[in-house]
């Protein structure tokens, strides 16, 4: 009953904030949604009985990601963008299209059973006495070292991509270069030039 | 050490390890050496693909790793020593280019190399997180080399329009796979293919499937998720889009067909509808699209998303013919698309400036011959013209459709066929038929390899079929 | 010697067309150094002979192949008479197989000669006839440069004549028959440079081609029926096919009916019948002796050959051959109302020509293929010497053609009239002249064709073309030798008797004119005529017509010598007496005269009905069919399509990411509804 | 037989010679004129080999002679090589043709080595086409020839060649498409690609066969090309250099002929029966339609090619007429009409050469300074006439005798196209060559040079010899063609039963 | 009142619904289009750990975990890119992003 009361307050806020997220008309406004979505995920999370995951999700995505966008969003300084015109000639259409798959798949999920041959499927069945995070971590290096290391290969090449695109040394800016400096002479640094008279330089 | 790889079994996935790892040792050379690291550092990014490459035709077929999440069989070999090839050519296509456009930073190769691996794992990918592990691993650094050439808006805005779009397309590739989990309980393609063994397929599969299909559809870029392609192909710097129009589109469409062989041969009938629909709306957008084209990149964009339409109805034909099929076609697209994006490459006007609308190409037979000979013959390829190479890939997808007695698939596939030969001929028409226009400047020396390799093997297939018909039809049975 | 009668001429023809071609340029290239120009001894008085156009350029070919090939023909119609003689004296049906031709299954068709009595009836005409008209050219064409080939055609045309009647097979007959059909074209074509002649030479070939369809279809027909196109099988089989119907156009109509009707298309093409008639008189745009070998001795007879050389099979189809007597008396009087009023003199021969040809036609329709067979034989005298001597005429008055403008010509020309005049009473079928026996036997024999009403029209009509071939031919005569002069001052001054060489076929063909009937009558259609034409016609069982005119009543047999008389007096009258009174006729009947005048119309007609409609259709079919249709439907069509659909994809192009994602969601959307509501799963 | 495989060396040895011009380097006038005799000589040579196939051919035989194998493709197919009576005067054809295109083609100054060797790899697959045993192999050299054509007519034709070609390349492409499909559904039908044991008797059921007949006739019906989807050839002829219309009109469209009689007839007879009254009326319908529209043209090459257009008609009329005489007809016809045909636009190349223009109003009076081009433009013309004594004669009445047994009225229709094409042919003759010679720029132009007698020439004899004497060819033809015929009343008669 | 897995499911479908609203109906700028990929992926993590749960099996949660750890470098790169957009254009409106197309 209580679990119930929770999985509507938490759903419904996600899917208003969520709402917001892609109407609010000032981004900063968005990603503060996001976050709030993302705290009540988190709670839908716990609910299931992954307490593992709602931890990752508001340690990961609220304090990292959900930063990184604020950072972005500020650091761009976009304007408020107006809304132009035509953008409500397609919402019609796109609607209709949007509810028209929502629909389906509400009316799909509803068939689902629970088939005994799947759980006999399970690759990695929840180990009973072991809290959440201890069985994910059971699993996590050994049974799924794989997906671990690709996943780590990912977020290498994110970084490399975040740094090849962004980052630049200025070329305007003035370095010192000790060795340079050093290596001046008086040919190189001085010029003397004879004025003829009369004729200027 | 050694426990650890016979326990997990990696030793079946020791290329993809020494993949990963020469990258990471190339990416601690390239930030080490920083000035010269470049040509080094693509010197031996292109040795290292070689390396494996010869580690992959080496090894030992049939084999599992990782709890069944990877496999290694004959299927995977033949795609794998494809995608190697597209890679490595591609990064030997990009030397002169990079320098020339002051991009010749080290990462480009290292990322090259880690999309590369990414392609592997998806080959070998036996289970829907591997599955998309290895497509994000080549995705992500796909996104990234596609706004390489970052002060140039055209680039950026590639890469921008793909990051969205292949976002969403994983975002609707991972529900789909959810789906699949939630339907079948496991993740794993033996045991998806298992549990959907007797019973019949629920309609949540089948959207899961449906979603699925969506996000390879993308990757391959099949209509209707092909939008991102022409924009992406035309903005990239052009080696990039040589790359992407070949290793990743081998990857995707190996991908593709063993995700739909192997987990869900119980649901032929259904994934084969919806192949059929997409193969047919690749091959008639492919076809009618490009000719409105002028910029040589785009239509070869358009190009491209016709002649998956074309491997498709190999997949959609389904069977031990229909993966021969497809392999088939791939081995020859890669290898026509490369020369194609080569010929591309050549195209610089006398200040070294790089062409890409067709009628530069104008009269191009007066100019430089051999130029003019490679890419006519090319064109007549793709248009599927034989005795060249691309009537064969054609052949024998159709053969498995029409075995398969897909007879409006393969009567719409032959028709587009011929309205895509009309801009195919266009080239042709330019190269040959019209008035010269300024000459190009000679091209780089590995740009005209890759040409004149490309040439031999579009003219000389017909003479020596075998062997590439003998890896197909290996390839093709090693997934029954 | 049957090879030598048949390829001398072809001998002949190579080697003049070689001299006139590529020889003959060499050489006048390697002659034009001083000397080398041989052509300016003759009379220059006739460098404007005959035509206009080539008076700027006096250049001539060489002589010689005019002499060789003149030569060739004599020999050739030396031995002709002998294979005639041959053949008088009984001799059997010859044949001479000469190459393999067209084999195809059990169809077979061989170069061979057969030589019976109707051949070698034919290869005396051919070849006497020819040969003079060879030598006559010598002189009428001396002035003109493309002599040699002239001559060459000349030849080739008697070669392929002589093929047509030698011919052992419908095939080689039709390879005669298209031959000098092509002679002819080429011929009448021979002044290439005037477009009227260029213009005739088509419509001759078009208009025979017209016949040849019915000719070939009628091969196709025996083929088909038979399983042979060889005469001796052939002959063989067709009483088997008495009876038997084909399905043919809709119906099912009498085999052999149908078969002799199709080859008689061919003959009324060739023979210019009435319908298929209208390119012999603009034939005469050809130089006159090819109007007097070709359109009046030999060509336009192959019809009437192929009718009695297929005897065996008309005779077994009555339909078919009442048709022939109906069309054959339509055509003789129909030509002789028209040549009633023309003024060409040339084109009053070539229509009694058509007139006669139709006398022809009816007596062969009768049955009495021997009497035809004399017609022929005779008219070839008398009419090729009415054209020899119009062309005497022509040349004398420096190519005018037309009798308005003529007149009084008697003082000049006293041997050419005294030829024209044997001709015209051998044609009129003055007592014991040439057409007196042939020509009066015909009436008689339609008169005597027991029961059937066509033979009585045949009869009617005959008589009265009778009394107008009297008239008009006459009013030739008159209108040109004798009473005033019209003529040009300036033509009258260079008028002037023909050199020898011209006058020389003249008198041998007068002699023909004269005496052949008298002399020839008897094994023609007198009590010989049956071990004369031996195997070579076929009567069948109860055809005597031929023995039936020896019945006739009297006033039969005097009628058409009546109706000269009758004609002679008319013309004089009109002519000579009052020589102002035809014009007040005629303006008192226009519309009837204009009638005539312009041919009963036939050839607008034949414009109005076919050549424009098909003009217009061609035109029709080119842009409309082709272009807007075809092409527009088809190949243009499509590509303009293929644009448009284009133009329409690249637009959904859009470059907008959120167009891009919105067709991600169609697609998967679509997908998703189609596996919920209609998906077959 | 020698051990050689001497078929294949026919083939391919116009490929060495294309060889030879590639590394001639240089682009001056020696090198062009090396070019030139190099190209002369190939096909000088090619022909003499050809020669020895023809000596060395029996002609008692049916069955394939100078039979060459191969496996091929992994085994799908095999390249396999052979004649018979049937295929060989095409051959020789077409190794006949070559050296007078290229003697005609001598006054080509543009791209030289290109041409020549676009011609001699267009050789090879024309041989190719006619000697392939193997299907897949048929269609190999069968499609591979669009590519050659393609730039003959693009980069040597006339003002509107882009047009041309295209429409010729795709509107052929779309048609030899489906043809593809039918040949992949034939081996999967039976495994295998052979022609020989495709050809063998019930080897395709009634209902397949007529799907695959539908594919093969959109193919060879586009290649005759037959009503209503001529329209590419017109244009197609009238843009292509002069040695390219020839080699068009001469052999490429025999292909489609060619096509119908080697797998149409004996692989799908019942389909052919049943079809037959299709054919029959395009075929009318071309002959009368296509007369009727030549007899409008302003453009001589069009008008030509119209009237190839109305005599392939002839062709696909006596070919369904499926007897003997049809068939012998329909393939001496296209030999005929090989020789004629591109003797005319050869005729046309000579004054095109000169006046730079094909517009029939542009001449007239040629006679009075070409004598020589008169005489033979009129042998040509009365060949395409069907004068009997030419070659033309031959081929059009026997398809017409086969016609008249197969239907009296296709023939009766089929027959007034002869009236029609007299008219048309002598109305050009009459307004190119006969009349006054009044335009000024006619007034100095000259007859035949030797090369061109010397392209002319043999033409006009072998015309004239094989309309007097034709036996050479139909002996050829003879046996295999009774072969086919009696193969298909088997077939039939074998249909008849499995229907009761 | 019991929360069985159809709601979740349901929850997390009407996420990825709006998360797909978000990108094609939104016109304003890129980051929110970058959001929506967040709220998709969400979405789907929601999915696979509600399956997770029901099925009794921890793979659907390392697969959740997996998908945050990428999404967190994909959010990364998106970044990247959009600043390297920015630079170029000096704007992220959605409707700007256009210099290709056809």
């Amino acid at each position: 009953m209580i679990a119930g009361l929770f999985f509507y307050l938490f759903a419904a806020v996600a899917v208003a904030s969520a709402v917001m997220v892609i109407t609010a008309r000032n981004p900063v406004h968005s990603v503060l949604f996001l976050i709030l979505t993302f705290f009540n995920a988190a709670g839908i999370f716990i609910l299931l009985g992954a307490e593992f995951l709602a931890m990752i999700l508001v340690v990961v995505y609220v304090g990292a990601v959900a930063v990184l966008f604020l950072f972005v969003v500020m650091m761009l300084d976009v304007d408020f963008v107006e809304l132009r015109q035509g953008m409500l000639n397609y919402l019609p259409v796109g609607a209709t299209v949007g509810f028209i798959v929502l629909f389906e798949l509400v009316l799909v999920i509803g068939t689902w059973t629970l088939s005994p041959e799947a759980l006999q499927a399970a690759a990695a069945p929840v180990a009973t006495g072991l809290t959440n995070t201890e069985a994910l971590g059971q699993i996590l290096y050994t049974k799924y070292i794989f997906f671990f290391q690709i996943a780590g290969l990912i977020l290498l090449v994110a970084m490399i991509g975040a740094i090849v695109l962004t980052l630049r040394h200025k070329q305007g800016v003035k370095r010192q270069n000790i060795a340079d400096q050093n290596a001046r002479s008086p040919a190189t640094a001085i010029e003397i030039i004879k004025v003829k008279p009369g004729q200027g330089i | 050490m050694t426990e650890f790889l016979t326990s997990t079994g990696a030793v079946a996935a020791f290329p993809e390890i020494t993949l990963a790892l020469s990258a990471l040792a190339l990416l601690m050379a390239g930030v080490f050496l920083k000035r010269t690291a470049y040509d080094l550092v693509n010197g031996l990014a292109i040795l290292a693909l070689a390396g494996v490459a010869v580690m992959v035709f080496l090894a030992d077929t049939r084999a599992t790793a990782f709890n069944g999440a990877f496999l290694a069989d004959e299927f995977a070999r033949v795609m794998k020593l494809l995608a190697l090839l597209g890679a490595a050519v591609a990064l030997i296509l990009s030397t002169s280019y990079m320098k020339a456009h002051k991009l010749n930073h080290f990462e480009y190769p290292v990322l090259v190399l880690l999309a590369t691996t990414g392609m592997m794992l998806m080959i070998s990918a036996n289970d829907l997180v591997s599955v998309y592990l290895g497509l994000e691993l080549q995705s992500l650094a796909l996104y990234v080399i596609a706004a390489f050439d970052r002060d140039n808006a055209k680039s950026s805005e590639a890469g921008l329009k793909y990051f969205v779009l292949g976002a969403l397309s994983s975002g609707m590739l991972l529900y789909g796979a959810s789906m699949i989990y939630g339907f079948t309980g496991t993740t794993s393609f033996p045991g998806i293919a298992a549990a959907l063994a007797n019973g019949e397929a629920s309609l949540g599969l089948i959207f899961g499937l449906v979603f699925l299909i969506a996000g390879f559809a993308f990757k391959v870029s099949a209509v209707p998720f092909h939008m991102w392609t022409p924009d992406v192909y035309e903005g990239a710097p052009t080696p990039v889009t040589a790359f992407f129009a070949a290793a990743p589109k081998i990857a995707a469409m190996a991908l593709f067909t063993r995700a739909m062989v192997a987990p869900f041969p119980s649901m032929t009938a259904e994934w084969q509808q919806i192949i059929v629909f997409i193969s047919i709306a690749s091959m008639a957008l492919g076809s009618f699209a490009a000719i409105g084209q002028t910029n040589i990149k785009r239509l070869l964009a358009y190009s491209s998303i016709g002649n998956v339409g074309f491997a498709l109805v190999g997949l959609a034909a389904g069977g031990e013919e229909g993966v021969k099929g497809v392999v088939l076609y791939m081995a020859i697209y890669l290898l026509t698309t490369l020369g194609s994006f080569a010929c591309v490459l050549a195209m610089r006007n006398a200040s070294g400036q790089q062409l890409e609308d067709v009628k530069d190409l104008a009269g191009l037979a007066r100019s430089n011959k051999l130029l003019a000979f490679v890419f006519a013959m090319l064109m007549f390829s793709l248009a599927g013209i034989p005795p060249l190479a691309g009537f064969f890939a054609k052949y024998f997808v159709f053969m498995a459709a029409v075995k398969s007695g897909l007879w409006a698939l393969a009567v719409i596939g032959v028709v587009t066929s011929v309205v895509g030969a009309f801009y195919y001929l266009r080239i042709v028409k330019v190269i040959y038929f019209d008035e010269p226009a300024a000459p190009f400047i000679p091209a780089a020396p590995e740009v005209k390899w890759v040409i004149a390799l490309s040439g031999v093997f579009t003219l000389g297939f017909v003479l020596f079929p075998g062997p590439l018909l003998a890896l197909a039809q290996a390839a093709a049975r090693s997934l029954f | 010697m049957y090879y030598l009668i048949v390829f001398l001429p072809l001998l002949g023809a190579i080697i003049a067309g070689l001299a006139g071609t590529s020889l003959g340029t060499a050489l006048r290239a390697s002659f034009a150094s001083p000397g080398g120009d041989t052509g300016h001894h003759h009379d220059a008085g006739h460098a404007h002979a005959a035509h206009d156009d080539h008076g700027h350029d006096h250049h001539h070919g060489p002589m010689w192949p005019a002499y060789l090939t003149t030569s060739l023909l004599f020999v050739s119609a030396i031995l002709s008479w002998f294979a005639f003689v041959g053949v008088l004296h009984g001799a059997e049906t010859v044949k001479v197989p000469v190459l393999s031709w067209i084999h195809s299954g059990t169809l077979s068709a061989d170069w061979s000669f057969r030589i019976d009595t109707l051949t070698a009836t034919m290869l005396v005409v051919v070849n006497t006839v020819s040969a003079l008209v060879h030598l006559y050219s010598i002189g009428y064409m001396s002035h003109d440069e493309h002599q040699p080939r002239f001559f060459a055609y000349l030849s080739l045309f008697t070669f392929a004549m002589l093929m047509l009647v030698t011919s052992d097979n419908l095939v080689q007959m039709f390879f005669g028959w298209e031959g000098v059909g092509l002679a002819s074209y080429l011929l009448i074509g021979f002044w290439y440079k005037k477009p009227t002649a260029s213009a005739a030479a088509i419509k001759a070939f078009v208009v025979n081609r017209v016949g040849d369809f019915g000719f070939a279809l009628g091969i196709f027909a025996c083929f088909a029926v038979f399983g042979t196109v060889e005469f001796d099988a052939l002959f063989a089989a067709a009483p088997s096919a008495v009876g038997k119907t084909i399905h043919f156009l809709g119906g099912d109509f009498d085999t052999l009916t149908v078969i002799c009707l199709l080859l008689f298309m061919g003959a009324m093409g060739k023979s210019a019948q009435f319908l298929l008639h209208t390119w012999l008189p603009d034939a005469m745009e050809g130089p006159t002796p090819v109007s007097a070998l070709i359109h009046a001795a030999t060509m336009v007879t192959a019809g009437v050959f192929l009718v009695a050389r297929l005897s065996p099979l008309y005779e077994l189809a009555p339909n078919a051959q009442t048709f022939i007597v109906v069309i054959g008396a339509i055509t003789a009087f129909f030509a002789a109302t028209v040549g009633l009023v023309q003024n060409d003199i040339k084109r009053i021969i070539a229509y009694s020509t058509c007139s006669q040809l139709g006398y022809m036609f009816v007596a062969m329709g009768l049955g009495a293929y021997g009497i035809g067979m004399f017609h022929l034989f005779t008219h070839a005298f008398f009419k090729a010497l009415l054209f020899l001597g119009s062309g005497s005429v022509i040349h004398a008055m420096s190519g005018e053609q037309d009798i308005r403008k003529m007149g009084a010509l008697r003082p000049y020309m006293n041997v050419t009239w005294i030829m024209m005049l044997i001709g015209t009473l051998a044609l009129t079928g003055f007592p014991f002249t040439a057409g007196y026996f042939s020509k009066d036997a015909i009436l008689e024999a339609a008169f005597m064709g027991e029961g059937n009403p066509a033979h009585l029209f045949a009869f009617s009509l005959l008589l009265i073309g009778a009394f107008f071939t009297s008239f008009y031919s006459w009013r030739l005569m008159f209108m040109t030798f004798h009473g005033t002069s019209r003529a040009d001052q300036h033509a009258l001054e260079h008028a002037h008797e023909s050199p020898q060489v011209m006058l020389v076929p003249l008198y041998v063909l007068a002699i023909g004119a004269l005496v052949a009937g008298i002399v020839f009558a008897p094994f023609f259609i007198g009590h010989h005529e049956g071990e004369f034409w031996g195997s070579a016609l076929f009567r069948a069982a109860g055809n005597e017509i031929v023995h039936a005119i020896h019945d006739a009543p009297k006033l039969v047999v005097w009628a058409p010598t009546i109706a000269m008389a009758l004609g002679f007096g008319l013309s004089w009258l009109l002519y000579i007496k009052w020589p102002d009174i035809p014009a007040r006729i005629a303006a008192q009947h226009e519309p009837l005269y204009k009638f005539l005048l312009n041919k009963w119309y036939v050839d607008e007609l034949y414009d109005f009905l076919f050549v424009r409609p098909a003009m217009r259709l061609g035109h029709f079919l080119w842009k409309s069919g082709d272009g807007k249709v075809i092409d527009g439907l088809g190949p243009d069509g499509v590509s303009a399509r293929v644009v448009d659909i284009t133009n329409r994809v690249v637009a959904l192009q859009s470059g907008y990411v959120y167009h891009y994602a919105f067709a991600m969601l169609i697609g998967v959307a679509a997908l998703i509804t189609w596996f919920m509501f209609g998906g077959a799963h | 037989m020698s051990g050689w495989p001497i078929l294949s060396l026919t083939t391919f040895l116009p490929l060495i010679g294309a060889l030879f011009i590639l590394v001639t380097r240089g682009d001056d006038a020696t090198a062009v004129r090396q070019m030139r005799w190099t190209a002369l000589f190939t096909t000088l040579i090619t022909f003499g080999v050809s020669l020895i196939l023809l000596i060395n051919f029996d002609k008692t035989q049916t069955g394939y002679q100078f039979l060459e194998q191969a496996p091929w493709m992994g085994g799908m197919m095999t390249y396999q090589m052979g004649v018979d009576g049937i295929s060989l005067p095409f051959i020789i054809l077409t190794t006949f043709l070559m050296p007078i295109c290229i003697i005609a083609s001598w006054g080509v100054e543009k791209r030289v080595k290109e041409y020549m060797i676009a011609f001699l790899v267009l050789e090879c697959l024309m041989i190719g086409v006619f000697s392939a045993l193997d299907i897949v192999l048929f269609y190999l050299f069968f499609e591979a020839g669009l590519i050659p054509m393609f730039l003959i007519i693009g980069i040597w034709g006339g003002p509107r060649r882009v047009y041309a070609s295209f429409k010729f390349f795709l509107y052929t492409l779309l048609g030899s498409v489906l043809m593809l499909l039918a040949i992949i559904a034939m081996y999967w039908h039976t495994g295998s690609t052979d022609i020989v044991k495709l050809s063998a008797a019930g080897a395709f059921p009634a209902e397949m066969q007529t799907w695959l007949w539908l594919a093969f006739f959109a193919s060879f019906a586009v290649k005759m090309p037959m009503w209503p989807v001529h329209t590419w050839l017109p244009d197609a002829h009238v843009e292509a250099p002069t040695a390219g219309s020839v080699i068009l009109a001469a052999i490429l469209l025999k292909m489609g002929g060619y096509g119908f009689i080697r797998f149409s007839l004996p692989m799908f007879p019942d389909a052919s029966l049943y079809f037959q009254p299709l054919v029959f009326t395009l075929s009318v319908i071309a002959i009368i339609y296509t007369s009727l529209v030549a007899l409008m043209q302003e453009d001589m090459k069009k008008l030509i090619a119209y009237s190839s257009v109305a005599h392939m008609g002839f062709v696909t009329m006596g070919i369904f007429s499926l007897n003997q005489q049809g068939i012998d007809g329909a393939l001496y016809q296209m030999i005929s009409h090989g020789l004629i045909s591109g003797a005319l636009f050869l005729c046309v190349g000579v004054i095109y050469d000169r006046m730079h223009t094909r517009e029939i109003a542009a001449y007239g009076g040629l006679v009075n300074r070409m004598p020589l081009y008169a005489f033979v433009f009129m042998v040509f013309t009365m060949a395409n006439v069907g004068l009997p004594g030419t070659s033309g004669f031959v081929g059009e009445f026997l398809t017409l005798m086969g016609a008249f047994k197969a239907n009296i009225w296709v023939a009766f229709f089929a027959t007034s196209g002869v009236v029609l094409s007299a008219a048309y042919a002598l109305w050009l003759y009459r307004r190119v060559v006969f009349g006054k010679l009044e335009k000024p720029a006619l007034a100095h132009i000259n007859d035949l040079g030797y090369r061109e007698v010397a392209t002319l020439a043999p033409l006009l004899v072998l015309t004239i010899w094989f309309g007097v004497y034709p036996a050479p060819i139909l002996d050829v033809f003879g046996p295999a063609v009774e072969g086919l015929v009696s193969n298909m009343k088997l077939a039939s008669a074998a249909a008849a039963l499995a229907l009761q | 009142m019991i929360i069985g897995l159809p709601h979740y499911l349901t929850l997390a479908a009407i996420l990825f619904t709006i998360g797909i609203f978000g990108i094609f109906l939104n016109r304003k700028n890129i980051i929110v289009i970058l959001m929506s990929i967040e709220l998709i992926l969400l979405a789907v993590n929601i999915n696979l750990v509600a399956f997770s749960s029901f099925l009794g099996d921890l793979t659907g949660q390392v697969f959740a975990l997996l998908v945050l750890t990428v999404a967190a470098g994909e959010a990364a790169i998106g970044l990247a890119i959009l600043v390297t957009y920015f630079r170029n254009r000096r704007t992220i409106a959605v409707e700007d992003v256009n210099l290709m197309k056809g």
